[in-house]
């Protein structure tokens, strides 16, 4: 049964460095404050998976934090680079970062055969390109009854899964709505999970149609932060901050500007700071 | 009308070449404005999924992410994304693939990953996303990009997603049974695949644009179709239309709440 | 998109004989009036898939409409045997009957692998079992990262695909809600398909967290038969009509009682008959 | 407390070996009987799963079918029948599987599937459903099923989910790391494997129950554990308990409506 604790606690708990740790959300419902939270507990030598880094994998790798990523679509969307990943991956700075590169398709199939159980994941994809030249981890397998040959890649089975959720009820079943990307998946296919919800309710109430629910016995710790997605959305609760993810573009340019920026924002702060961001009390 | 920009001519150009019964797997930026574009003008049943789930999504304006409230909000329903990629995309459910890139060739490859080496980049670029499984898995695939010669070139150091191949035989050698890239759409023409070679081939140039102009803006010698037409100017409601919904996004997206 | 028709003219334009096709719902939204309509209109030689036959099985296997049945658990659920179907396998009455048999997982596995235009399924199963003795289309594949052997199984790719639903709305979408089963892969997963509904309605209006829609554009054909699951259910609709799956039993054991009872109620009826045990009107 | 039935001495010992924080994949019939018993009386927090998808059920009346809409409305929610088997039961997500069967061996082998020869068989049963991989993908399987010699047999014609395997060694030798069955809960004993061999041998025997009568009703030598304990009798809350339930379904089931 998942038990409910401070985010502080929850990270403390989890996440050990080396760890091998997927942050999910599709746009989303990001977990930023969980992943400020490990900056803030200096974690180190991360291998950190995720489709698309967006900035909380671009603030974990400015700070150090991580050794190696696991991703599909690198960029700030509909804006531009992050500038630290590429600093990262051309420079070296803070230090050399590892990276194994896929295709959304193969990390979205790699997350369902992780949830599954399963060693690898197949798919008709990655043909004609280049990125199986440069990552040995997607092969090939054959249908033993038409001879056609399918991409494989391995299953993601991460130490550790990260989402945010809209709400938790008391007994630690967790919901989610709208774009659910890859989250259920992250949570099933990880030996540990911590879900950072915007509240705790009684009851769930009417739902949507393609809700998600993870019972409680398939979490290990939840933490109530409110405003915990931003700069991302909890639909229902606040919207996409559009514009920070164009002032992050220069803020993470430089890396005094980044630096300072995290300082002031992320290592002096707490969790409960994402409460200005959270929907506003009626 | 001839107060209009390339890219608007562009979005125009790429709006028209969609039909009201497709089903649309819309990539952001450019072609998200196209896809929409076509919604709101002659296409008004077409039905757009974004990589994020969403399924017959209906924006009031253009999303900035492939995520958005508004695509969820606005949607018929949303999946999962691994169900996107396995159900929908995979299981041959779309007719259109739409994309941009940061680079492309002559057969239609597309570049997103790396200018430089893979493992000591020049420039690190974001990465396929949906593109490569996109490109073999939809119907048919059209591509809405600028010209430059830094973007039209006539190799690609990275091949993220591939067109007809490095020699435009690779689709048929691998028994891929999808048609490929069948249009490009720039700010200065359209190119559509030769029958024979599948080297992309312009078919109509946009007003006011000379073939002087296309090949100083591509990275190889340009060919051109036996029947090259002149593509008709925006008419005034595509541009008005097209406008009122950059508006609406700008205002949107604008401010932080 | 979907196209509205009668019952009749829906099975008409979809399925003709030597056909494979899948009638699915697991226990919930069984598509009986089709089922019947197929029947009266006398197709041949079809090759049925289905989980759980269920007495629409056992009648259209009766009536002499299948070569060949591809299923997982033949039984008339909480009550015991299907008689029709042991008639057939024991005594080839009406006539011999093919069958392949799965496991529940290996057959959820197929038509997920159909829906997702793959040609094959692959999980952890047939373990220690003796199926595979008898079933040539269960073979192994191997992961080509861990070396693990894994079961795999063909997709079910059938030529139609028939479910019962809830309702569409005037655009031809289609709403599942309550216990899915594998419906929605059937749909996918087959080249034609004919939804049954309870009815058709301006719009859905609030859904319950897992419902389950289908676009229009997915669907081949759409037909109106209110009542249409009974003597399964729908839920909001209709409860399972549990007496009378206790009564086949007794219809079902004999021939002639079965002869007699088809000729009663489906022979000489048409699907309006259905409405019986639909709703009661407002 | 004497005035019981075997089947609901049964019932009731197979519910008691189910605890609070179980996860449980229910059979129909004989297991789904006992799983909603423990959950109204000593473990009322027990999730119990159905193999149509619903999660975390509390049903008031027993459901005739696996697929009730009772199952339904009472669950915290309902998953695909796909999702089903390849997140929750191959997920690793179950601690108990609960299964019943038409004949069992010495090693907890079950047979649903044929009497007689597959290809021209005596008896057609129903086939396997879930039990298959139910029976290795589960931490552990507990088996409650009626004793008799047609039913504990010798050898089985067709094993349709594995127990300990023909000799007791399959699971070590194929690298299986679930339980298999740990429990095999009858009419008139509980059996448990020897640690050794996986043998099921009998470790308590229910009131009233002799020796001489577990050997009658068991098709092979009934081995005994070195200690061998009484069954407690039901007590007058399990006997209630479990008869409140039962005179509901037998309502709740009998009429057409």
């Amino acid at each position: 049964m998942a038990r409910f604790m401070t985010l502080h606690d929850a990270v403390a708990a989890c996440i050990r460095d080396g760890d091998t740790v997927a942050m999910e959300g599709f746009t989303h419902l990001i977990p930023y404050a969980a992943g400020h939270e490990v900056i803030r507990q200096g974690r180190k030598g991360l291998t950190l998976y995720r489709m698309t880094p967006d900035l909380i994998y671009d603030q974990l790798i400015g700070m150090g934090c991580a050794d190696k990523l696991v991703f599909s679509w690198g960029g700030n969307p509909g804006v531009g680079s992050l500038h630290r990943l590429r600093d990262a991956v051309e420079n070296g700075w803070p230090h050399r970062l590892q990276i194994e590169e896929h295709s959304h398709a193969a990390m979205a199939n790699a997350y369902e055969a992780g949830a599954a159980n399963l060693p690898f994941a197949m798919f008709r994809g990655y043909l004609g390109v280049d990125l199986p030249k440069v990552n040995p981890n997607i092969k090939r397998v054959t249908c033993p009854f038409t001879g056609e040959e399918l991409a494989a890649v391995p299953a993601i089975r991460p130490d550790v899964g990260v989402i945010h959720a809209l709400r938790a009820d008391r007994d630690g079943n967790v919901l989610l709505e709208g774009i659910t990307g890859v989250q259920k998946e992250t949570v099933l296919a990880s030996k540990r999970s911590i879900v950072t919800v915007e509240e705790v309710v009684d009851d769930f109430g009417p739902l949507n149609r393609n809700a998600v629910v993870l019972p409680s016995w398939t979490v290990t710790a939840i933490a109530v932060v409110p405003g915990g997605a931003h700069p991302s959305y909890a639909q229902g609760y606040y919207k996409r901050d559009n514009a920070f993810y164009i002032a992050w573009d220069e803020i993470a340019r430089d890396r005094g500007s980044f630096l300072a920026w995290m300082k002031e924002n992320v290592l002096e702060k707490g969790p409960e700071a994402f409460a200005a961001h959270g929907r506003p009390s009626a | 009308m001839t107060d209009f920009t390339p890219t608007e001519m562009m979005t125009i150009a790429a709006a028209r070449a969609l039909k009201n019964d497709d089903v649309c797997f819309v990539g952001i930026g450019a072609p998200s404005a196209a896809c929409n574009l076509a919604r709101l003008t002659h296409a008004p049943q077409i039905t757009l999924i974004y990589e994020s789930g969403t399924l017959q999504t209906r924006p009031n304006v253009l999303p900035l992410s492939i995520g958005d409230g508004e695509l969820c909000d606005t949607a018929l329903t949303t999946v999962s994304v691994p169900e996107m990629f396995r159900y929908w995309l995979q299981g041959g459910r779309i007719t259109i693939g739409f994309l941009g890139g940061a680079q492309i060739d002559r057969f239609a490859n597309l570049n997103t990953t790396v200018v430089g080496s893979y493992d000591a980049p020049k420039v690190r670029l974001p990465g396929g996303g949906g593109a490569p499984e996109i490109a073999t898995n939809c119907g048919e695939i059209f591509i809405t990009m600028a010209q430059s010669p830094r973007s039209f070139v006539a190799g690609l150091p990275f091949v993220t997603s591939m067109g007809h191949g490095r020699t435009g035989r690779e689709r048929r050698d691998m028994g891929i049974k999808t048609k490929g890239p069948t249009r490009l759409i720039t700010d200065l023409c359209v190119f559509e695949p030769d029958p024979e070679t599948k080297e992309m081939s312009v078919v109509s140039i946009h007003p006011g644009v000379t073939r002087e102009k296309i090949q100083e803006n591509t990275g190889w010698p340009v060919r051109y179709a036996a029947e090259v037409v002149a593509t008709p100017a925006p008419t005034a409601q595509e541009l008005e239309v097209l406008r009122d919904i950059q508006a609406r996004t700008k205002k949107a997206h604008g401010g932080s709440q």
